[in-house]
């Protein structure tokens, strides 16, 4: 479906989930997204209200035990088909609170994930990045 | 009137972390008020006593990436107590720097959340674009945006040259006009800000000391409550901190004593840099701590931050506590939510900044 | 009778209602989102975004909660949709196009134009999410503030329209728009300015623009109505509202200010006209923050309720 | 008539199964009596006035008779009113039939076809006069003639009398015709529909029922407004919001 996925990577919805992390990189999200200067809006992204219009999915944080279940049900939430996008080290691999008793993570034990963005927290133009990589990803699966 | 709940959380999109709120509404106004805690609990006290005293610096940084320098210098402060070091005054001066800085930054995120959730994306906008010249200041100085590793035991770990504290002037230069005559005025004047947040989630003075508030919380209330004046650290004592207060004590209140503290933090911060003494940044290599326990206090973006340390001579701190400001603020939720409407919500929640990083760990 | 029933299924479905009124609405969404990135020094969206972004919901799952209405969930978005399209084309482009008859008048146009409305309220009710359901009360009230004031504007109109025709009233387009070609438009005609502002106020309050799209508030109850939707009904809701605002705002022409040459380019002159409308609303959008319900609900019935009874009242004295 | 017999009956029918009077005690009925809900919601539709169905074509003829009779206020009022019957016949529509099943309502099941046979041969006849208002135009034209008086404009296919020129089958037709469109997009994106719960924002504390809407938390803000012109104080005064009252 050629016509389909060239129409699916010019319009890739956001959706952010935040799995328990310091909101760091959630307010790099957050910038990124929104200021002039990095603006995701050119790439024909925007962010959705709801899970049920998401397209790319970015997660931030070391999945915590009290929030894994929330997680994964916003997750399934999600309609297919859907990429996967692991903002900073905590999703990753628990960063610096991978030994608590705590975290469940890393989250690529319970969801499958696509795309890692490393950093601590990682800059806006290594999200952008990451948001392209996941366009391309998305744009086979449409 | 029948009512019927109505789930915030814990992963809305108004709300920066997980928070779980149960609303009781009736209609569309708020009756009750039910908060579910805990969902960013990561453990952070428990692998303060699993990691060493220096690599606990690098863990207490990541707490809370709004308030990211107001815990590792409260940790420094308190391990300096009881070691009984001396921090160079250039260091001094330097951790000032760096927490007003943060504090610009956090403040104005806050400020600029507010505009959004009211559905001003323009505005919104406008002052995360402006933000982005404290950001770009923090990556030039520190080399990272958000979690600035200023802080180490002793002194700091950075340090602005003669030739940097020309290009921080100038960045503040290009920040303050930006605040004072646009972003200030906006949020003085422009009726779809005034109109949401005047007389919405009033809490006063009395409620505010018997909730135990801080911060802009408290001192939107007409509080006057600041730890830099009330106990100075660092430098404070030398700066004459202003401590800024509105009457109201409501949401509109809170946003403008963070955009007026951004402002003196600015003034803080040209003070700090035009007296920046010369001499070392750290009073020397990595300490040995002695068994000893003691408390600090700095003043976190959010209030109050207080820590409490107790070591046993070995290189593993046998208890690190720390209560954050959000701690109580969260609580008088209650009070400033009951009677309101479903849209202030998110207004309201976001006007104590909650940092539940911070308070969950 | 064949042939006029074939004109008018092609007016219906192709143009100007249907296709050609989708696409508009669509393109017109488009120039509305790249003015608002421009606005804020963005480089914003291509231009023809909302066309990626519909054919993309075709390739996503239709989620239905297991507690909704599932024939009411699908069918309301197709209802709102075959509306507009109908009163897409019941709105004549002067020299260029005019609605066929058996239709109706302009009294059909007005309850075609509140279809969207009920569609949406049927739609976040029958979704079964609490968000949902706000959003449909919000909806409602909404809907109840801003009735009143268009109606007025509308018969204000009319009736001023018949008056000087020689009727009690006029409630034909087609004729209110050959009036105003012969005589010139409404727009200049400051007896009907109040009618105008109105009319003016209406727009953002039915279209769902700041500062009134409470019921979808994405950061109060995330996007109300419709957030349980996705997918292709998703994308139907999306069309419905962009040929809404083509409906709403080619009324908006046809009743002020439908004045335009013959033939091919009266078209483009509606078309500029629309576009025009079209930056204004991008820069009110762009300026303005949201209200809360009961400051909208009370602001409609304040100033546009009290234009509204001014424009009737000057159109009843002056004859 | 022919609508308000059957809204009657469907009321009717709830009563029967749930013996409750209190909407309040309704909700999500829609998925356990499909046809007596699909009933409802063609007859509230059709009263409240939405084209095509019947309702519209009988308040239409009244909105130009008020006009053209120089009744502008009677007009005005009139197509308000039908407004809040749509408001009314919404608000039912979702306390009793959709949303989250109550408790009251889980136990009920659809009517008996004893009671569902009348509501469809209403609805029936709805549909017909609606679609073809000549079935009742043309013999009250012969009726019109036989007494002398001057017969009102009508024929078996054609539309309503007046100077709307609105023909209901006219206007089914182009609904319907371009309802296709969509349901085209429907059929081409060939989407799989999957059940899915409603969004909570991940949480799941609380009960589905407890999240239903009842009656009186719909329209909320028009009820304040109006009791707020009326100067009345609300029922309940929050001790809280008092304390306010004395520091500010």
């Amino acid at each position: 479906m050629d016509f389909f996925s060239k129409a699916a990577r010019k319009s890739p919805w956001l959706y952010r989930i935040n799995a328990g992390s310091c909101n760091g990189c959630d307010v790099e999200l957050a910038t990124t997204a929104c200021i002039p200067r990095y603006d995701v809006e050119r790439l024909g992204c925007q962010y959705c209200g709801s899970p049920k219009h998401a397209d790319i999915v970015l997660i931030t944080g070391p999945l915590t035990a009290r929030v894994k279940d929330k997680v994964l049900r916003v997750y399934n939430e999600i309609p297919d088909p859907k990429v996967t996008v692991a903002v900073g080290i905590c999703p990753i691999s628990g960063g610096v609170f991978r030994e608590s008793y705590a975290i469940e993570g890393p989250i690529d034990r319970y969801l499958p994930v696509d795309v890692n963005v490393p950093g601590c927290p990682p800059r806006p133009q290594a999200i952008i990045e990451g948001i392209a990589k996941a366009i391309e990803i998305w744009a086979k699966r449409a | 009137m029948k009512s019927f709940d109505m789930p915030v959380g814990p992963l809305h999109l108004s709300l920066e972390e997980p928070m779980y709120f149960r609303i009781d509404v009736e209609g569309e106004e708020v009756a009750g008020i039910e908060i579910t805690a805990g969902h960013v609990h990561r453990g952070i006290e428990y692998l303060t006593a699993k990691r060493n005293i220096y690599q606990n610096l690098a863990l207490i940084e990541r707490v809370c990436s709004l308030c990211s320098n107001s815990h590792p210098q409260a940790y420094c402060m308190g391990l300096e107590k009881i070691a009984g070091i001396e921090v160079p005054e250039r260091a001094q001066y330097l951790r000032v720097i760096a927490d007003e800085i943060k504090r610009a930054a956090s403040n104005m995120f806050n400020v600029a959340i507010l505009a959004h959730i009211v559905g001003f994306e323009s505005l919104f906008m406008h002052v995360m674009e402006a933000r982005e010249i404290m950001q770009d200041t923090k990556e030039t100085v520190f080399g990272n945006r958000m979690d600035l590793a200023a802080n180490v035991i002793g002194g700091v770990k950075f340090d602005i040259a003669e030739d940097r504290i020309a290009y921080v002037i100038a960045q503040l230069n290009k920040l303050e006009p930006i605040l004072v005559k646009e972003i200030i005025p906006l949020y003085e004047t422009n009726s779809s800000i005034l109109s949401r947040t005047r007389g919405v989630g009033l809490i006063n003075r009395d409620q505010c000391i018997d909730y135990g508030l801080m911060g802009p919380v408290a001192r939107g209330s007409g509080y006057a409550y600041d730890v830099r004046t009330a106990a100075p650290y660092a430098v404070y004592d030398r700066l004459d901190v202003e401590v800024i207060t509105y009457p109201d004590g409501d949401v509109w209140s809170r946003a403008m004593v963070r955009l007026k503290e951004v402002v003196e933090a600015i003034r803080l911060m040209r003070l700090c840099l035009r007296e920046l003494p010369e001499g070392p940044l750290t009073a020397g290599p990595l300490p040995f701590i002695p068994a000893g326990e003691a408390i600090t206090k700095v003043e976190a973006p959010r209030g109050e931050l207080i820590y409490y340390l107790k070591t046993d001579g070995t290189d593993i701190p046998a208890r690190v506590k720390w209560r954050v400001p959000t701690y109580m603020n969260w609580d008088a939720l209650e009070v400033m939510m009951v009677g309101g409407r479903i849209s202030d919500i998110p207004l309201i929640v976001n006007s104590i900044d909650p940092c539940i990083s911070c308070t969950e760990r | 009778m064949t042939t006029d029933t074939l004109r008018t299924l092609l007016t219906v479905l192709v143009f100007p209602g249907g296709l050609f009124a989708m696409a508009l609405g669509l393109a017109l969404k488009g120039v509305e989102r790249r003015a608002i990135a421009r606005l804020q020094r963005r480089v914003g969206p291509p231009l023809i975004q909302p066309f990626y972004d519909l054919i993309k919901l075709m390739r996503k799952r239709t989620l239905i909660p297991d507690t909704a209405n599932a024939f009411v969930f699908l069918a309301v978005p197709v209802a709102g949709l075959a509306s507009m399209a109908v009163a897409a084309s019941m709105i004549p482009i002067p020299g260029f196009y005019e609605p066929s008859t058996g239709l109706g008048n302009l009294i059909v146009l007005f309850y075609l134009i509140s279809i969207p409305a009920v569609s949406l309220m049927l739609a976040g009710s029958a979704s079964g999410s609490p968000y949902g359901a706000i959003g449909f009360s919000r909806e409602m009230a909404i809907v109840l503030a801003y009735e009143g004031p268009i109606l007025l504007s509308l018969v204000a109109v009319a009736l001023h329209a018949g008056a000087v025709t020689g009727q009690p009233i006029l409630l034909s387009l087609t004729e209110i728009v050959r009036y105003q070609q012969e005589h010139g438009a409404f727009l200049f005609d400051p007896w009907m300015w109040p009618a105008l502002l109105t009319y003016l106020c209406f727009i953002p309050a039915n279209l769902g623009i700041a500062p009134f799209d409470i019921p979808e508030a994405e950061s109060e109850v995330l996007e109300g109505p419709l957030v349980e939707y996705s997918g292709p009904p998703l994308g139907l809701m999306k069309l419905m509202s962009v040929t809404k605002s083509v409906v709403v705002l080619g009324l908006g022409i046809a009743l002020f200010f439908p004045n335009g040459p013959a033939g091919l380019a009266g078209l483009f002159i509606f078309l500029a006209k629309c576009l025009v409308l079209v930056l204004a609303v991008s820069v009110l959008k762009a300026a303005v923050g949201r209200m809360r319900i009961d400051q909208a609900v009370l602001f409609y019935l304040k100033w546009p309720e009290l234009l509204g009874f001014a424009g009737l009242a000057l159109v009843i004295a002056r004859f | 008539m022919l609508l308000k017999n059957a809204l009657f009956l469907v009321a009717g029918c709830i009563l029967a199964q749930a013996h409750i009077n209190s909407l309040d005690e309704l909700g999500g009925l829609g998925r356990k009596m499909p046809v007596t809900f699909a009933v409802f919601l063609f007859a509230g539709m059709s009263l409240a006035g939405i084209p095509p169905l019947n309702g519209f074509g009988s308040k239409l003829m009244i909105y130009e008779a008020a006009f053209e009779g120089g009744h502008y206020m009677l007009g005005l009022s009139a197509l308000m009113s039908s407004l809040f019957t749509l408001a009314a016949i919404l608000k039912f529509a979702h306390t009793a039939f959709m949303g989250q099943l109550s408790e009251r309502a889980s136990k009920m099941t659809e009517a008996p076809m004893v009671m569902l046979a009348p509501m469809l041969l209403l609805v029936g006849a709805s549909i017909a006069v609606g679609l073809f208002p000549g079935l009742l135009l043309v013999p009250i034209a012969h009726l019109q003639t036989g007494l002398g008086l001057e017969p009102v404009q009508a024929s078996w296919l054609g539309g309503l009398p007046g100077v709307s020129s609105y023909n209901p089958l006219v206007m089914t037709v182009a609904l319907v015709a371009t309802g296709l469109i969509g349901w085209l997009y429907y059929r081409l994106s060939g989407s799989r529909h999957v059940t899915s719960y409603i969004h909570t924002g991940g949480g799941v504390m609380i009960p589905n029922a407890r999240m239903h809407l009842p009656a009186s938390a719909l329209y909320e803000t028009p009820e304040r407004l109006i009791r707020l012109a009326l100067r009345d104080k609300p029922q309940v005064q929050d001790p809280q919001t008092e304390s306010h009252a004395h520091d500010h």
